[in-house]
């Protein structure tokens, strides 16, 4: 891979792509001046709360709001009546499939309350204290209903029944009865029982994982202000605000060019913010009242009603021979949806064993749906879950047979030219490079005492491209301003700045990044699938490509020359041959004094559909101790290794990767939703929803592997979502190293651990 | 609701022996405020009672220490020579949530919040502390132990107040150790807490000991048999499985979101165990 | 019910304010004195996103009333920086990129003042327990971590 | 003839048969193909569809090229379903009107 790819790089030879750079949005974040979806308040702004469910499943039988209308400061109050109804059709959204009739129906709640925290009702008032009290005058009528939330329980055939109208896709004949099963899927490789027949050793294995959330410390917030001609503004946190432009005006019956969303500061996102929940409210309460409405969720209303990702049982059953060739893969997953259809079972099918090659695979799953929150996204949706599943299985091969871990996984990995099991061969890519890179270090040399442990595991995620639309314009001064669409949670905009920087030959502070709201650019998909880098920086390269051109024209006006005479290098348009003589080369700043005379602004409007996107593969390497007295888990050492292509900017591509690690150790030690008898969730807030603290983590070393991606400019990949992949697998090996016991069921929490070391008598010191 | 901030604890007393409706009182904050957020409590008064000299002031008395209910937890790790008499109290204390939590926490909230779970409780019971009360009817002194009666149920009577805790004079060779159970390393709420607090004679055997246990039984356990189980030893291994067995015949627990039966009695063993050797080794140094 | 009528100093300046009983100090920065500054993760103590020092103390100004602020000092991460002058933490914290998001970062950056203030040499534990009680789920904390490390060792060369 | 593979539940539309030989020589013509062999198809060929041509994943394939030796997947749309163009009014876009341009979320009209 050429360094720059052919791309001219900077004047002064030094690149922004690749290098350090401070953030250009970062002295708003370290000052307090940055403004979040909560900061931002209209004069005149009424609040608006949501009345939410107390019930995990109940028919609404009736809604009176006479008397929360009535109360003095009351502007406005919705219920299901202000959405109309939305025809069932599929359309994407964010990492999920969703249809408007589930989406208008989980926005606010019509025939039934699905899940406790279910919207009911919503008022604006003219204080927080009269919007609390309205909502205790609002009487709801609920015919309550027995509920159902393990997906194994949903899918029995005696399950209470969530929709009468909802019957399985994907199966043959189709089905007469309605059921919690909305969707069977399956693929098929080869022959998975010939395959069996040639395994020297099988291994067959059930896990189960508890439901997650992704943890976003900034709660969901959202303001809206719609004036008398239907001219609609919202300010809100999300990962995408153009998905939540089309959302709010489907749902609300308006021409999409009406509504204009402004992305604020998001607060964390990692695929939850790519739904609409506050904000069809605000624009309804607004339309009504006639006045700018804010509303900010409480923690309590984000565990309980916005989008965690599924708990899961998954089977996996796989042969190798004894000197270890995987000959076959069969897997069965179980996922929830939780109230409406459309969990990640499909993404979990297919990246079930992404990262080996096996000549015979079978995978199947279901998607079902149960009282819980509607599912969203959750960094590679579905992938952590059933790979988890895969690598504990890979590991007791490897033990099974006495094949180092590392080594077996060499053996089987997936390269390229290697057919996926979903279809299509791999490109190049970079996951033996991550094994090796594993093997070097110096953590995978250093021995271990008892009751420590250390585990290996892979993972993969495909990431995505999409639509995209980004703007450039060279200032009066040479200044360049970039506009992106897609909300910059973990860095975009510096590695957008350095991308621009290096293809207009200008210094990287004298670009200013900033991301537009739906009004300045065209469409542009939302932030996830680990996309905004890859697709973000491809746009800006056109939109350069379109400036750059444009310069060249204006130079053969300005020198009276023909276009072989002149070329681009090196951030200016540079005379060739004979003309060297009569004419210095012109750099975007000497354009832009001219711009005027030689036919108007600069600027260049980067429009794609971004393909190419190269998946990301990693291999993490974990050491960890178990107090065998109290089942305590502590991580000792962590090191993370993952194929980036081409870091544009290296510390936040570290930064992904370390945030995605501690977000799986959460998730493999003591993070679940805890659900009492009665359906309801005990654990709604930071107390008990135990996500992890400084002090429970070491420093996580990283490695950045780049196998570059032939179809970008530059060879970038994706990095945002395969970091949270591999770590339940490499600390569930690990667990079964230091106490020899494997366990199949996710949280490893110390009430788990102890229970099982006493079951064996392994609980002394 | 109104807040009201006294600078006596007459001032305090009168005011909440006089209110009607619902009076809290107001220490730190930090499980008071969360619960009226959460609207689980909606008080018509709230009484501050960090202007009264008494509740804010750390002072020698009788060989003994009187710590006063709204001295915070960062003010009690910071004072010179507490650490020292009482090392098991003052962890017990810290470990009341986080940095930002021992800025405002204070003992004598940590136990009128009336939770099993309560950090410093179990230390305050195994030292043997006195409560001392402010009510309508003068002061009254009050072991720790008979303070709490069950979850969020006090032994005060309307308008009294914890105006601070009395720590008894310490015979020479005597510490203390607090331990506690928490998934993570900070921030939860203990799953199990142990205290013990115990003297030694010049041989290093124990003359004296007490042990409590907190979040395994509806209020936190001072458990006599757990105590009777070492005095006399040197806490040697028989001494210590004596410890444990009677350790968890005296629990209680519930299966709840933090843990299970099965897990809080066989833990709640362990830890009085581990806490017992710390606060020998302590012990036998000073 | 009257509202309270409070006299106290924010990051220097004096401020009057009127506000509920129920109304906390965090409402009152961000509602009535428009310091946006400190935010709100979880309104219970456990997430430091509203940290701020109170008379000196790192405290969560979501746990704090307001009406308890008369006479009072508080110091919020719109106090930081002095004139043009970031402090060393906020410099470091950018160069270290010691934040993704952001939502969580000036909850840090007041703690670890607060930490640096009282100790000038913290170990990677101390640092670490020190700022258990502000959350993070960006950065896995390691950037966190070492930004406030290598400004303890900067500060000390002075 | 290009080589075409349905992956998943696809094969479900299509009575089962799983592999075809085409000769259409764009993404467009192929869809056009496959909905004259088998009409259950035809719906499903706009929405949640990603499409391979030699190891290259397109999301919003349709007029991409596609060679006589190609090797063509069907999958229903990965990643998540992400599918960034198709969206919005189920319009007839890709048979009828050659050229509209491609959809994306759109109000159901004022």
């Amino acid at each position: 891979m050429p360094e720059t790819n052919g791309h001219s790089n900077g004047t002064n030879g030094q690149h922004a792509v690749g290098a350090r750079n401070i953030r250009p949005d970062g002295m708003d974040k370290v000052t307090g001046r940055a403004r979040f979806g909560a900061d931002y308040n209209l004069a005149g702004q009424l609040i608006g709360r949501v009345l939410r469910s107390p019930h995990p499943h109940a028919r609404i039988v009736s809604i009176d709001t006479s008397k929360a209308e009535a109360l003095p400061g009351v502007k406005a109050v919705i219920t299901r009546d202000d959405f109309p109804d939305q025809s069932s059709e599929f359309i994407p959204a964010g990492e999920m499939m969703m249809n408007y009739r589930d989406v208008v129906r989980n926005v606010m709640a019509r025939e039934k309350a699905l899940y406790e925290g279910h919207a009911v009702a919503a008022v604006a008032a003219t204080s927080v204290a009269i919007a609390r009290r309205a909502l205790k005058l609002i009487d709801v009528k609920y015919e309550v209903l027995p509920h159902v939330i393990d997906v194994v329980e949903a899918m029995a055939p005696n399950a209470p029944l969530l929709h009468d109208d909802l019957f399985t896709l994907g199966v043959e004949p189709k089905p007469e009865k309605p059921s919690n099963v909305a969707k069977r899927i399956e693929i098929k490789l080869g022959d998975v029982e010939a395959g069996f027949g040639k395994a020297d050793i099988i291994v067959d294995r059930e896990f189960k994982t508890a439901p997650v959330h992704q943890g976003y410390i900034e709660p969901h917030a959202a303001l809206a202000t719609v004036s008398e001609d239907g001219t609609t503004e919202v300010w809100t946190t999300t990962q995408g605000h153009y998905i939540v432009r089309a959302h709010c005006a489907r749902l609300l019956g308006m021409d999409i060019g009406k509504v204009r969303v402004t992305a604020t500061e998001i607060g964390g996102g990692f695929g939850g913010k790519t739904v609409v929940y506050l904000e069809p409210l605000a624009i309804a309460l607004s339309k009504k009242a006639k006045r700018p409405v804010k509303m900010v969720m409480s923690r309590e209303e984000v565990f309980k009603a916005s989008g965690p990702t599924s708990g899961a049982t998954v089977r996996v059953k796989m042969g190798a021979t004894k000197d270890g060739k995987f000959v076959a893969g069969f897997a069965e997953l179980k996922y929830q949806a939780g109230a409406f259809q459309g969990s990640p079972v499909q993404p979990g099918v297919f990246c079930a064993y992404a990262p080996y090659d096996i000549e015979n695979v079978h995978v199947i799953g279901y998607d079902v749906v149960s009282n819980r929150p509607k599912v969203a996204a959750y960094r590679a949706p579905g992938a952590p879950i059933s790979e988890y599943a895969v690598e504990s299985v890979v590991d007791e091969i490897a033990k099974k047979l006495g094949i180092d871990p590392i080594q077996l996984r060499m053996m089987n990995a997936a390269r390229e030219g290697t057919k996926a099991a979903y279809g299509p061969k791999f490109g190049p890519i970079g996951l033996e490079e991550t094994l090796n890179s594993i093997k070097k270090t110096e953590h995978w040399n250093t021995p271990l005492r008892k009751w420590q442990g250390r585990g290996v595991a892979s993972g993969f995620w495909f990431n995505i491209g999409g639509e995209t639309c980004v703007s450039l314009t060279v200032n009066e001064d040479g200044t360049v301003s970039l506009m992106a669409g897609t909300p910059d949670i973990g860095g975009l905009r510096a590695s957008l700045a350095a991308v621009a920087a290096d293809e207009l030959g200008v210094p990287y502070d004298k670009v200013r990044p900033i991301i537009g709201d739906t009004g300045s650019l065209g469409f542009n998909f939302l932030t996830g699938g680990s996309r905004s880098a890859f697709s973000g920086s491809m746009a800006i390269v056109e939109a350069a490509k379109l400036i750059k051109a444009d310069l060249i024209a204006r130079a053969c006006k300005l020198w009276e020359a023909k276009p072989d005479q002149v070329e681009w290098k090196d951030g200016a348009v540079r005379p060739l041959g004979a003309l060297a003589e009569k004419v210095k080369p012109m750099t975007v700043v000497d354009f832009a004094k001219v711009a005027g005379k030689t036919g108007g602004p600069i600027a260049g409007l980067g429009r794609i559909n971004a393909q190419g996107a190269g998946p990301s593969f990693g291999t993490h390497l974990v050491d960890l101790e178990v107090d065998p007295e109290t089942g305590r888990v502590t991580i000792l050492r962590y090191t993370v290794a993952q194929d980036a292509g081409k870091a544009l900017h290296p510390a936040y591509v570290e930064g992904q990767y370390q945030g995605g690690a501690v977000q799986g150790i959460g998730w493999a030690l003591n993070e679940e939703y805890v659900y009492g008898a009665d359906g309801k969730l005990q654990n709604a807030g930071f107390l008990d929803y135990r996500m992890p603290v400084a002090s429970d983590v070491p420093m996580i070393d990283t490695v950045l592997v780049e196998v570059g991606n032939p179809k970008h400019p530059y060879g970038v990949r994706g990095v945002g979502e395969t970091p949270i992949v591999p770590p339940l697998g490499a600390i569930a090996n690990a667990m079964e190293a230091a106490t020899g016991i494997r366990f199949t069921e996710l949280p490893m929490s110390p009430p788990k651990v102890l229970k099982a070391l006493k079951d064996k008598g392994l609980n002394k010191a | 609701m109104r807040y009201e901030a006294p600078d006596s604890l007459e001032g305090a007393v009168a005011l909440l022996a006089g209110a009607k409706g619902e009076t809290r009182v107001l220490a730190g904050g930090t499980d008071l405020l969360v619960q009226m957020r959460a609207d689980i409590l909606d008080p018509d008064l709230i009484v501050d009672i960090k202007k009264i000299p008494e509740t804010r002031a750390i002072t020698e008395e009788k060989g003994g220490w009187r710590i006063g209910a709204a001295v915070t937890g960062a003010e009690l790790k910071e004072h010179p020579r507490l650490k020292k008499v009482w090392p098991g109290v003052i962890e017990a204390a810290n470990l009341i949530g986080s940095t930002q939590i021992q800025g405002r926490a204070t003992m004598g909230g940590n136990l009128c919040n009336g939770s099993p779970a309560a950090d410093s409780v179990p230390a305050l019971i195994a030292a043997g502390a006195l409560a001392t009360l402010a009510g309508p009817n003068g002061k009254r002194d009050l072991p720790v132990e008979d303070v709490m009666l069950g979850p969020r149920k006090l032994a005060l009577q309307k308008g009294e107040i914890v105006a601070s805790f009395l720590l008894p004079p310490r015979p020479p060779r005597s510490s203390d150790a607090y331990l506690r159970f928490i998934p993570r390393t900070e921030m939860d709420i203990a799953v199990v807490g142990a205290g013990v607090s115990l003297t030694v004679d010049s041989a290093g055997a124990v003359t004296a000991a007490r042990v409590s246990l907190g979040a395994v039984a509806a209020r936190v356990l001072l458990v006599a048999e757990a105590a009777q189980a070492i005095v006399g030893s040197r806490l040697d291994k028989p001494a210590q499985d004596r410890l444990e067995a009677a350790a968890r015949a005296a629990c209680r627990p519930i299966d709840d979101k933090r843990g299970t039966v099965e897990f809080r009695i066989q833990v709640a063993g362990v830890l009085a165990r581990r806490a017992a050797l710390i606060a020998l080794d302590r012990a036998r140094s000073n | 019910m009257a509202k309270h009528h409070i006299a106290a100093t924010v990051n220097g300046d004096p401020v009057e304010f009127l506000c509920e009983t129920e109304d906390t100090l965090l409402d009152v920065l961000r509602d009535t004195l428009n310091l946006t500054g400190s935010k709100e993760g979880c309104a219970s103590g456990d997430c430091g996103a509203c940290s701020v020092m109170l008379d000196g103390r790192l405290v969560c100004s979501c746990l704090v009333l307001g009406a308890e602020m008369n006479g009072k000092k508080v110091e919020t991460i719109e106090g930081m920086a002095t004139g043009e002058q970031l402090h060393p933490l906020q410099q470091q914290f950018l160069k270290h990129a010691a934040l993704q998001c952001g939502i969580c970062t000036p909850g840090f950056l007041v703690a670890a003042k607060a930490l640096l203030e009282r100790n000038t040499h913290p170990s990677e534990t101390e640092v670490r327990y020190w700022l258990a009680g502000n959350l993070c789920r960006c950065t896995g904390y390691d950037k966190i971590v070492t930004a406030v490390m290598d400004t303890a060792a900067a500060m000390r060369k002075g | 003839m290009a080589r075409v593979v349905l992956i998943g539940n696809l094969a479900q539309l299509t009575g089962g048969v799983v592999e075809f030989d085409l000769s259409a020589t764009s993404v467009k013509q192929l869809f056009e193909q496959l909905a004259e062999l088998h009409p259950a198809i035809k719906p499903h060929l706009e929405d949640g569809i990603a499409v391979a041509i030699d190891g290259q994943i397109y999301q919003d394939a349709l007029l991409e090229p596609i060679g006589p030796t190609s090797e063509v997947y069907l999958l229903p749309a990965i990643a998540g379903g992400a599918q960034p163009g198709r969206r919005g009014a189920r319009g007839e876009c890709c048979t009828e009107q050659a050229s509209a341009p491609p959809s994306r979320l759109r109000s159901a009209g004022a």
